[in-house]
C-alpha cells in the first residue's frame, strides 16, 4: 500500500493530539477542574488513529469508557469534548455525558458507552442501517480486550456475519481489563482466533504501528465497503497510565510499564518520519507547538465556558417534553 | 366512519402494514417473524408484503438485535423490534436499560431513537415463570421508554400507529389474552395520541383504573356491581408514559375512592404508582383508603389453580371496590 | 469402547420411555389435559439417552424447554414428571413448574428453563461448585443449536475454560430455532466450530445414533472428571413433531420429516441389536410393553392427583414466608 | 459492646471476613477482587488471608458468572458475587430477574440458592448515566431477592453477615458515598435481622422514611427543621425485602404525615410503594397528602450541576416537610 508523506503526518499529529490532550486531562483532574471516571487513552493512539485515517467522515464508529482517543481521531473537536469533560454547557453532550459518553453523530461518532461491550450492539445497528439504506458506509465497533468476554461481543459479531454488515470490529488488546490479565481470562492465544467462530476473519496487528495498523485497517474497510462482511481486526496495545485516574496499577511491574513506554506509537512514528526523511525534527516540532496550542485553547473554551442551568437536567429525555 | 369489526391482531398487522407502506424506513426485526408470523401471528402476511429487506429474521440474540435496532435507529431507521415476550427483557437487558432510553440523554438531546419494541405480556395461559409476566412497571421506572398497553383492537391499531411514528423508543405492549379479542375499528386511517386515557364506563362511587386484559375483567366486575347499585368509574390510561394524571385525578375529585387493579407484581409496581399520584395530587378527595388489586410478588406459577390464585380477577376487585364504598373512618 | 448388552437395552428402554411419554403428552395435551406450552423430544432421545448413560446419579444437567428428554433420561420418575404437566400438587415442583421447569435435584436434574440458553450459566455454576468442593462429579448443559447464538452460552463456556470445570456443553443441534434454519444465523459449518474459540475440544456426533453419543460423551465425562475441563459435544438430530404443540412447521417439507423419521434413533438401536444378536424382537416388545405399562400407571397417577391449593400460590419464594 | 469507629467499607470487609472464616462454603467472585480489592477497596486484604480459592476473579462476564454463582448456591455453595455496579444489572438481566430469584419457586421449593449480590448504588460522583444508578426498586418489584440497603458501618456488617447466612437470594447494595463514612461497630460478633427498621430520631411533626444516603441528607434536614420548631422521624427501613411496615406505619398514626426520600426514580420506585402502603393502611391517620422526594425519572446526567439538580437534597426535603406540616385541607 502507498502511504504518502501527508498522510504520514497527518497521523502523526492525530497521535500527538491525543496524547497531549490525555496529559493535560490526567493535570486536569488531578486539579480537581475534571470531576467523575476518566480512562486514559496514552499509549493506545496507533490504534485510534491507524483505524480512523482509514475511514470517510460519514463513516461511524462506536466507543468505549477509554473514548477520547476514538472520539479525537475520527475528527472530534477537541474544545467540544474537553468542556464536556469539564461538564460544561458548552460540551458536546451539553455536560450530561462527560468522559464516558462523548458523542458526536456530525461526524461519525455514535457514542461511547460506561457499559463494557454497551456499544457494540448498536454500532453493529449502524452498520445494519447503512445495509438497508444501501449506503457504502462503513461503522467500527472500537472495544478492549476484556469485552469480548461480553455476550454483547458473541451476539453482535455474529450478526454481522451473517448478515455481512459493513463493520470493523476493532479489539484494543491492551492485555489487561482493569487488574485482569487477558490470559487469565481467554483460553486462546489471540482474541482474533476467535473470529473463527463467526466465520468471519480475524487479523492481529502490533498496535504501536501505525501505519500497520492503517493498512490492515484500509483493508477491512475495503472489504465491507464492498458488501463482503465484517472483519475482526486485533490490535496488540498497551496502556501508559492505570486503568482509570486514580488506580495505584500495581497488577503491573514497573519494568512491564517502562517497556510498554519504549514501544510508544508516537515516538515510532516519528523515528520513522525522520528516518525515512518524510520530516525533519522541526517539521515535527513544529506539529508538536502547533497541537499544544490547540489543546491550550481547548482548555481555555472549557475552563471559561457556562455551566449547563439547573433545569436542564430534566430535558432532553424524550424529544417530546419530558413526563 | 364504517363500522368494521377486527381482531386484535389484525389490528397489530394492519397497523405495522400502513407504516411499513407509509415510510420506507420502518422495518421489522425479530425471531421468525417471516414465516412463522410472530409466535401469535403478529405479523403473518407481512413477509409476504414487504419481503426479505423490510422484515429481518434473527438469531436467538436479543441482546444483539435490540442494541442494533437502536443503533439503526439513531441514524435514522425506524426499526419496530420484535421482544418475543416481555419476560425477556433481561437477556437484552443491557440495550434495555441503559442504552436505547438514555441515548439521547446522555448525548446531550443532540440524537434521537425512534425505535419500537413490540412484546407480549400478561398470564392467562400456563405459561409459568418464564412466559406470563407484564414487567412493564420496570420498564416504566428506568427513565427513556414511552409505554403503549392497549386492551382493545382500536386502541391497538391506533397507538402502534403513533408508536412508530414517535421520535423516541416506545415499547408496545401486547397481552397474549387479548390478540384474538375482536372489536370495531375503522378502515380509515387514525391514530391515537400517547398520554390520553380512555373513560370506558362512567361512575361515580369508585374510580377502578386497569390496563389490558384488566380493563376486561373491570368491566365486568362492573356490570356486576351495578347490580347491586355500585357504580364505577372505569379508566383505561392507554399508555403509562406518558400517563394521563389529570383523566384520574379528575375522576378521582369526583367518585372520592380509588381501585388500582394492575396485572403486573405488586410491590414497587404500576399499582404503587398510580396510588402514589393521587395520595399526593388527590389527598383531599379521597374518603377511603386505596386499594390495589395487583398480582402479588411471587414468580407466576404453571398450574391453572395456581395461576388464577395470583392474577387479579372479577372477585377480588368487586371486594376491593365494596370496601372502598363502605368505607367508614375509624377517627 | 466395550458395551454390553445390559447397557444396550438399557438405552433402548430409555429412548423408548421417552418416545413414549412424548406421544401420549401429545395426546393428552390435545385432549386438554396439559395446559401451557408443551415442546416435544421425540425424535432426539438419543442426544439425552446417550449422554445421561455416561453420567452417575450424582452428576448434574441442566436442562431446556424442550426438557422432558434429558429429565427422564437422568431418571427423573416419569410419575411426577407427567403430574407436573398436569399441574397438579404431586409433580416434581408441585404444579408451580410445568413442561417447561422440570426439575428433580435427587436424581441431579438441575431444572429447566423456559428461556433459551438461560440454564447454561447455572449448570455451570453446578461444575463450579464440584470444583470447589473438589468432588469427582461432573456436569452437562443441554441446549440447542438456536442457543448457542445467546451471550449466555459464549460467556459460560469460557468461565468453564479457564477454570478447567468438569461439565459437558452438549448441543442438540436439530437444525432449527422454531422456524429458523440454523444454516441462516451462523456461518460456521459446525457448532462445535464454535469451541476453538475458548481453547475447548469441539466434536460432532451423529445423534441418532445413540451408542456413538454415548461413546463421546463417556470419554468427555473422563476428562471432565480427570480436573482436564470442559468439551463442547455437538450431536446431530432432528425432531419428529413442531416446535412445540401447534406448531404447523410450514417451514420444512414433509419429505424433510419423513427423512428424519427415518433416522429415528429407536429404530436403529432395535435393528442394530436385533442384527447384532444382543436381542430378539421378543425382548424389544417386551420391554416396549413394559414400558407402556409404566407411562399409563403414571398418566393414572397424574389424573388422580390432586390439584395445589391455591394458598400454595404464595409459598416457596423465600425459604423463610412470602413478604 | 466496645466502643470502636470503623469506616464503611471496613465494615463490608469484617463481614465478609468473618463469615469466610467462620463457613466453608462461602466464597467470593467477580470482577478484580483479588489484587485491587474492589474498585473501592471493598474486598482488599480478603484475598491476601483466603488465596485463590476463595476469591474468585473473573472475566467481565457478568451474565455468566452470576449465573455460575446462582448455580453454585443451588447445590450449597455460599457464594458473595460481586456486580460491581447496579447499573449493570441489565448485563446479566436473565439471571438476575429470572433465574437466581425464580429457582425455588419454580421448583416447588424443593432446593434453594443462598447467594448474596454485592453492589454500588448512588450518585455523588458524577459517574454519569451507567454508574450511578440505584435501581433498588426493579430487583424489589422482581419477586425472590431480599434487598439490604445500609446507611451506617454498623447495619453495614451486621447486616452483610446475616445476608450471607440467609438461604435465600440477597441483594446488598453499597452506596459508594458511604464507603469511606466512619461509624460506630463493637469489636464483637453480632447481627441484624433483615425486616427491623431503625429509628434514626424521634419526632412528632412527620415521618420521613430514607434509605442509605438519603438518612444521611434526612438526618440534616431534621437539624435544620428541629431549629424551626419542626420535630420530624426519621426512619430507615435498612431492608426493603422484607420490608418493616409496621414501624412506618406506627410512625405515621403518630404524625399523621410522610415524607419517603428516595434516591431511585420516581415512577414506579420504591416511593411510590411506601407511599401506597401508608394511602392503603394508615389512611386515616393522614392529615396531609404524602409527599415524595425522589429522582426525577430521567438518567443521572454527568455534570456537577446537573447531578446536584436531580438527586434530593436537605433542601428538598425540608420543602416538603414544611409542605405537609403546614398543610390545610381544602375540602
Ligand atoms: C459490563 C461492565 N462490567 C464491568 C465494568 C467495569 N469496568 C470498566 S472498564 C473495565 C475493564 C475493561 O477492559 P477492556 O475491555 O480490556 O478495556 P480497557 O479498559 O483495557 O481499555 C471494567 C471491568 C463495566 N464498566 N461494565
Ligand atoms: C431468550 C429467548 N428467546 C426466545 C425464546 C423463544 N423460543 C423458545 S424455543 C426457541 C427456539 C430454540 O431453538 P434451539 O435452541 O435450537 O432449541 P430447540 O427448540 O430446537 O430444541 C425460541 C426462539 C425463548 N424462550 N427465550
Ligand atoms: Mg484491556
Ligand atoms: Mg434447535
Amino acid at each position: 500500500m502507498e502511504i504518502n508523506k501527508e498522510k504520514l503526518l497527518e497521523m502523526y499529529r492525530g497521535m500527538f493530539v491525543i496524547r497531549h490532550f490525555e496529559t493535560k486531562t490526567k493535570e486536569l483532574f488531578a486539579g480537581g477542574k475534571i470531576p467523575g471516571f476518566v480512562h486514559l487513552y496514552s499509549g493506545e493512539e496507533g490504534v485510534a488513529v491507524g483505524v480512523c485515517s482509514a475511514l470517510r467522515k460519514d463513516d461511524y464508529i462506536g466507543s468505549t469508557h477509554r473514548g477520547h482517543g476514538h472520539c479525537i481521531a475520527k475528527g472530534g473537536d477537541v474544545k467540544y469534548i474537553m468542556a464536556e469533560l469539564y461538564g460544561r454547557e458548552t460540551g458536546c453532550c451539553r455536560g450530561k455525558g462527560g468522559s464516558m459518553h462523548i458523542a458526536d453523530f456530525d461526524v461519525g461518532i455514535m457514542g461511547a458507552s460506561g457499559i463494557v461491550g454497551g456499544s457494540i450492539p448498536l454500532i453493529t445497528g449502524a452498520a445494519l442501517h447503512f445495509k438497508y439504506k444501501e449506503t457504502d458506509q462503513v461503522a467500527v465497533a472500537f472495544f478492549g480486550d476484556g469485552a469480548t468476554n461480553q455476550g454483547s461481543f458473541h451476539e453482535s459479531i455474529n450478526l454481522a456475519a451473517i448478515w455481512d454488515l459493513p463493520i470493523l470490529y476493532v479489539c484494543e488488546n491492551n492485555k489487561y481489563a482493569e487488574s485482569t490479565s487477558i490470559s487469565s481470562v481467554m483460553r486462546v492465544k489471540t482474541v482474533a482466533d476467535r473470529a473463527e467462530a463467526y466465520g468471519v476473519p480475524g487479523i492481529t496487528v502490533d498496535g504501536n504501528d501505525v501505519v500497520a495498523v492503517y493498512e490492515a485497517a484500509s483493508d477491512a474497510v475495503e472489504r465491507a465497503r464492498k458488501g463482503k462482511g465484517p472483519t475482526l481486526l486485533e490490535c496488540e496495545t498497551c496502556r501508559h497510565h492505570g486503568h482509570f485516574e486514580g488506580d495505584s496499577g500495581t497488577y503491573r511491574t514497573k519494568e512491564m510499564v517502562e517497556e510498554c513506554k519504549k514501544r510508544c506509537p508516537i515516538k515510532r512514528l516519528g523515528k520513522f518520519l525522520e528516518d525515512e526523511g518524510f520530516a525533519t525534527k522541526q517539521e515535527i516540532e513544529d506539529i508538536e507547538k502547533d497541537v499544544e496550542r490547540e489543546i491550550a485553547e481547548a482548555i481555555e473554551f472549557a475552563d471559561k465556558s457556562p455551566w449547563p442551568k439547573p433545569e436542564d437536567a430534566l430535558k432532553d429525555v424524550f424529544v417530546t417534553p419530558y413526563y | 366512519m364504517s363500522k368494521r369489526e377486527i381482531l386484535f391482531v389484525e389490528a397489530i398487522r394492519e397497523a405495522l402494514r400502513e407504516e411499513m407502506r407509509r415510510d420506507e424506513a420502518v422495518f421489522l426485526m425479530g425471531e421468525d417473524l417471516r414465516i412463522w408470523g410472530a409466535p401469535l401471528g403478529q405479523t403473518k402476511g407481512i413477509w409476504d408484503e414487504f419481503g426479505d429487506k423490510r422484515v429481518l429474521d434473527t438469531p436467538i440474540s436479543e441482546m444483539g438485535f435490540i442494541g442494533a435496532g437502536a443503533g439503526a435507529a439513531a441514524l435514522g431507521s425506524r426499526p419496530v423490534v420484535e421482544l418475543m415476550f416481555i419476560d425477556f427483557f433481561g437477556i437484552a437487558g443491557e440495550q434495555i436499560f441503559n442504552q436505547a432510553p438514555k441515548l439521547r440523554y446522555m448525548f446531550g438531546g443532540r440524537m434521537k431513537v425512534p425505535m419500537v419494541i413490540r412484546t407480549l405480556i400478561g398470564a392467562g395461559m400456563s405459561a409459568a415463570a418464564h412466559h406470563s409476566s407484564s414487567a412493564y412497571s420496570i420498564i416504566a421506572h428506568m427513565p427513556g421508554w414511552k409505554c403503549v398497553i392497549p386492551s382493545n383492537p382500536y386502541d391497538a391499531k391506533g397507538l402502534l400507529k403513533t408508536a412508530i411514528r414517535d421520535d423516541d423508543p416506545v415499547m408496545y405492549f401486547e397481552h397474549k389474552m387479548l390478540l384474538n379479542t375482536k372489536g370495531e375499528a375503522p378502515e380509515e386511517e387514525y391514530t391515537i395520541p400517547l398520554g390520553e386515557a380512555a373513560i370506558k364506563r362512567e361512575g361515580e362511587d369508585a374510580t377502578v383504573v386497569a390496563l389490558a386484559w384488566m380493563v376486561h375483567k373491570a368491566l365486568k366486575a362492573a356490570d356486576t356491581l351495578s347490580e347491586e347499585g355500585i357504580n364505577i368509574e372505569v379508566i383505561d390510561p392507554r399508555t403509562i408514559v406518558p400517563l394521563d394524571k389529570k383523566t384520574i385525578i379528575n375522576s378521582v375529585k369526583k367518585t372520592g375512592r380509588l381501585v388500582v387493579v394492575d396485572e403486573d407484581h405488586e410491590r414497587c409496581g404500576l399499582s404503587a404508582e398510580l396510588s402514589a399520584i393521587v395520595a399526593e395530587e388527590a389527598f383531599d378527595s379521597l374518603k377511603a383508603p386505596i386499594k390495589r388489586v395487583a398480582t402479588p410478588t411471587v414468580p407466576i406459577p404453571f398450574s391453572p389453580v395456581l395461576e388464577d390464585a395470583v392474577i387479579p380477577n372479577e372477585d377480588r376487585i368487586i371486594k376491593a371496590v365494596k370496601e372502598v364504598t363502605s368505607y367508614k373512618a375509624s377517627k
